[in-house]
């Protein structure tokens, strides 16, 4: 029997599997497809102090091997979520660990946030959002500077009762300052990468496709850049990662875990297949066997990796 | 998996796809869709598509599409035997419960609006509804499935160009042609561009069953992603979604 | 008939498509498969001072919709490039107006090869590689820096006979304040995008694919990480761009031009089918006509576009 | 274009392709390769492979390729009659024409370096080249096409695991049992994984007519992007490209 679970500041998980927030919802959707009992964790849709109607569609677009969104952080705000979609899912997914992912317009929403939410009894870590390139404010603003995004961990790990994994941007020079900033702040752990941010424009009209105009490139087309800042991070940091960007197959999700990985989480995946997340799972033990594997901690070579 | 059984280039540029698989097992309602993964690594977003035909003997559904992009070329392209992916059917569909044998029933359709129109239109006439068609298309060369369309009910065409039917778009037709519909009609079903869908939602928006059916870019298609939404009239602060809360809204519900 | 001429400092050319440098080597390879003189222009592989013989093997790795590349500006060096290469070209094909791709170590070394190479009686233009991902010096830390960029194309404009492109990196946080930079030191122009910093690790070693381990990401996975980048020094320069990213068809390359390129180069598409350039110029008239277009100064409406 | 017209899963993995089409109008020498392009937009870069067969009488070249990858495994799925974009033949191929009628040639294979050398051979039999074939593989499972190379001359079998012919690699069934090798075969060839080319290389060093064939990873094919270098051993500030100059060296020309 192969043994997929893993053990990270606030998520003892199955398996190392979960979708990535903003491709999943609240889970209500895909638990018409499938038992949500089978994934690792999930991570639920950005949620801020205030509800978000988000940006005007067209939201998203195709381009190779990968899409571009501009949802805009649509949610229906802390008192919602904390009412309804997280008791939900408690109610109906008892032994599932949530992680929150928390967006906000000033360092202030996120505090109030990360607070309230860090208190529903099913949110066991928080992914805190540094990184949306699709809103006007609080998104990349506050991921690309060091200094900026220490403070505002700082703020939030003072008032959360869930370890705290920052959510980094790949739109950036050099990602290994923010990342040591964020660590010296009292992150858990990171989560990373964000989309990158993309456009597509339509022939036609000549114009941008997407109202927005920008959006966030997500799918295997960023696999590369994916592994290869989870790689430069783990290469500085010792603290957990959650990896995502592109995964699709278990391979991919092996990749990221060779790469530093302790965690993997699947996004636009489950657009182009809503079983994406079980069916990788299921593959897990056989893609491990492969390499005379029975369970994660030994795939973990990333000592042998570290030479950035 | 659904596999294609046939497909045909019904004039230039639009196709219709059968397809057999175990998806007609299940209850399928007009204006519902299904949303097909593009079989190439490339193509992440599946396509959807309206459903023109059920055949619950044999198992198949038929589906008309023009080749816009590079998604819809690459299906052209499938040969018989492919199997593709398909999830559905998606959507609510056109509310038709109210309707009682003998009643009549408009259906306005424009371009590649029409696919679901025609199982509509047959599963109406199939209760013994009174159904007539109004089409809008750019111009003659454009009019397809005319003849499956009038074996169900009159069709009137109303072309661009006025190389067939009236001369103006299906706004200018309802006007001249339709005056009395809001009252003639118990129920009123649209499906097409967006010109056209205003021009609907305008006119029949105080009818009781008057219905629309939008289109927008789709990444889940089962109302998790948010990227289909559209906002309600009487509060623009309520978004519905069209992929699961449509496609199909009673006129005057949502912001088009 | 579409009027395909585009004319840019240094650059008349009869049509704005051009193999992208390091893609087409010195053209002689190409040469064997189609008459060169069916291309806009040719850019040639990075020039430097003295020979390079670049990374070890693994070089190249593929990726979903992309490709890594490694090569670390392998080159014969400028004194063969000067005495073999160009002349080749001027021989068999004087018409063809050649861009020259000039990398470095040091200041020193990118001036003392702009000055050479633009003496050349066919190099039209210089292509100033600031943002190669894969040397261990004088590539991406020259275009990171909007100073050391500005301070570096000054030095080279002032040497140079000929327009410089300076070819800026998208792996920046912001391109703007580079652009700027440099478009006050004295560049004709720019050439965007360079590849995107990417890693892919082999399942059964656990270790990176390339020997490098990282390597330039290219292909139709960064084409709307390129129009993005295109679009947005567009909104700040009126400076003439050469875009590349991905383009394999017609339709791609005028939807860089719609971003705001006034000339195209292909890279990638080049290994894909080794017909990609011609192929590619022979559908630009009817993809145009799509838009009852038939010149290309009529497709340039970049001003809609400004609004980043 | 070419076309794919018989393709077999010859031994769990391994797959036998027939291309027709006009690649063999053209001279093609063994141990030169084709560059395939996978029919999905998602693989940019195109596979190399030997080429195994040419059949001249009915335009068709064989491939043997084992499934390693996605590519491979994309291929192994195309259907009949499916069109493959080929590019080929590349790189130079294995020097023949020294050898006379009656005169030895050695043949070293492993793996998935077999292929090439099975046109190789063919065409040395039909110049009355006496052939014998040393190969290895890992097991006696893996073993494919030992019937038709021992229709053109001796073949001897090396196994990692002992379970078919001599226990061991090549290199070692090589100082077993050709010790006079270098004196007795006026021409070696050899192809497959790189300990086996090293064997070669160090044990055929001085032979004037002793050659392998490498692989490396390739973007474009045919010299221009120098993904492909290898450098002299004679001097390692000089760069040779396998795609192009290769992929077939001289031994002891290369560093391996
Ligand atoms: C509910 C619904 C039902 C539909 N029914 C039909 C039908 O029966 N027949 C028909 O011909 N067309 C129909 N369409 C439109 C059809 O989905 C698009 O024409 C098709 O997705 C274009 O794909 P492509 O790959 O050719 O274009 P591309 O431009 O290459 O597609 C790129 C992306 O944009 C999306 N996209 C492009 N145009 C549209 C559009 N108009 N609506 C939604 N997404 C789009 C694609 O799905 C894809 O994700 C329907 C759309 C919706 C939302
Ligand atoms: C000159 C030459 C001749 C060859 N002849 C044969 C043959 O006759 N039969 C056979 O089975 N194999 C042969 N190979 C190896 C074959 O090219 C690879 O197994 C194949 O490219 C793997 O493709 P994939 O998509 O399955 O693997 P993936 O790992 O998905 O491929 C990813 C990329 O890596 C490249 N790659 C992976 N492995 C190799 C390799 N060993 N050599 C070169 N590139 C590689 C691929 O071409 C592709 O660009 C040959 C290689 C070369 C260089
Ligand atoms: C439609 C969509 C919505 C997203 N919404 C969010 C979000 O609300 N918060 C967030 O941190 N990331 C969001 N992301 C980013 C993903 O969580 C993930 O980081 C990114 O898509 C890369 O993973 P992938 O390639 O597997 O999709 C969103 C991505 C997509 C495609
Ligand atoms: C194999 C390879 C070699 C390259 N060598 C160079 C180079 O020498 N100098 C340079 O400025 N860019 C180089 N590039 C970058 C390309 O010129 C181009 O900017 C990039 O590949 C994006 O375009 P594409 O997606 O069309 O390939 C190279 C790219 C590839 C794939
Ligand atoms: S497409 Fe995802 S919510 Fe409608
Ligand atoms: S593959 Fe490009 S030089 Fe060999």
């Amino acid at each position: 029997m192969t043994d997929l679970t893993i053990s990270l500041p606030g998520l003892d998980l199955k398996n190392p599997i979960m979708p990535a927030s903003g491709c999943f919802g609240f889970g209500q959707e895909y638990a018409r497809h499938y038992d949500l009992n089978k994934l690792g964790a999930i991570i639920i849709k950005a949620a801020t102090k205030e509800p978000r109607l988000g940006n005007a569609t067209p939201r998203v677009a195709e381009t190779p091997s990968g899409m571009l969104n501009a949802i805009g952080l649509q949610n229906p705000g802390i008192e919602v979520i904390m009412n309804e979609r997280l008791p939900w899912l408690a109610t109906n997914y008892p032994d599932l660990p949530v992680i929150a992912n928390v967006a906000g317009n000033t360092e202030a929403d996120y505090v109030a946030v990360c607070q309230q939410i860090s208190q529903a009894p099913n949110v066991h870590a928080i992914e805190l959002n540094i990184s949306c390139p699709n809103v006007a404010h609080g998104g990349l603003e506050f991921g690309t500077s060091p200094e900026i995004a220490a403070k505002l961990t700082k703020a939030c790990v003072a008032v959360s009762q869930v370890p705290i994994y920052v959510k980094l941007s790949p739109n950036v020079t050099d990602i290994r300052p923010i990342a040591l900033a964020v660590e010296a702040a009292g992150a858990a752990g990171f989560s990373l990468i964000n989309t990158l941010v993309g456009m597509r424009i339509n022939p036609k009209t000549r114009q941008p496709i997407l109202a927005n105009q920008t959006g966030g490139l997500s799918g295997p087309a960023i696999k590369p850049i994916a592994i290869r800042l989870i790689h430069q991070v783990r290469s500085i940091s010792q603290l957990p990662i959650i990896g995502m960007g592109g995964v699709t197959t278990a391979a991919d999700a092996l990749e990221l875990m060779a790469a530093g990985a302790n965690a993997v989480a699947v996004g636009t995946a489950n657009f182009s297949d809503p079983f994406a997340c079980p069916k990788l799972i299921a593959a897990l033990p056989e893609e491990l066997a492969k390499y005379q594997l029975s369970d994660l901690s030994s795939f973990d070579l990333r000592r042998d990796l570290i030479h950035d | 998996m659904l596999t294609i059984t046939k497909q045909t280039e019904i004039i230039p540029g639009i196709y219709e796809l059968c397809l057999y698989g175990d998806i007609t097992q299940q209850p399928i309602k007009p204006g519902q869709f299904v949303d097909i993964k593009i079989p190439d690594d490339a193509h992440l977003l599946r396509r959807p598509f309206g459903i023109a035909h059920v055949d619950r003997q044999n198992k198949t559904i038929t589906l008309l599409y023009r080749v816009v992009g590079k998604g819809t070329a690459y299906l052209s392209r499938c040969p018989l035997k492919t199997e593709l992916s398909v999830l559905g059917p998606l959507g609510n569909g056109y509310p038709s419960d109210h309707l009682m044998p003998g009643q009549n029933a408009l259906i306005i359709g424009g371009g590649t609006g029409i696919p679901p129109l025609y199982e509509l239109s047959r599963q109406l006439v199939a209760k013994n509804i009174n159904v007539h068609h109004v089409f809008g298309f750019a111009n003659q060369a454009a009019i397809f499935y005319e003849a499956p369309f009038r074996a169900l009910g009159p069709v009137s065409y109303a072309t661009n160009d006025g190389s067939y039917g009236y001369h103006g778009h299906v706004g200018l037709l309802l006007d001249a042609q339709f005056a009395d519909a809001v009252s003639h009609y118990d129920a009123v079903y649209a499906c097409g561009p967006k010109g056209l869908l205003m021009a609907v939602d305008s006119r029949f928006s105080k009818h009781p069953h008057a219905y629309i059916s939008l289109e927008e870019r789709m990444a889940c298609g089962i109302g998790a992603c948010y990227a289909c939404v559209t906002k309600l009239r009487r509060n623009p602060d309520i978004q519905l979604k069209i992929c699961d809360d449509g496609p199909v809204f009673k006129t005057n519900e949502v912001l088009i």
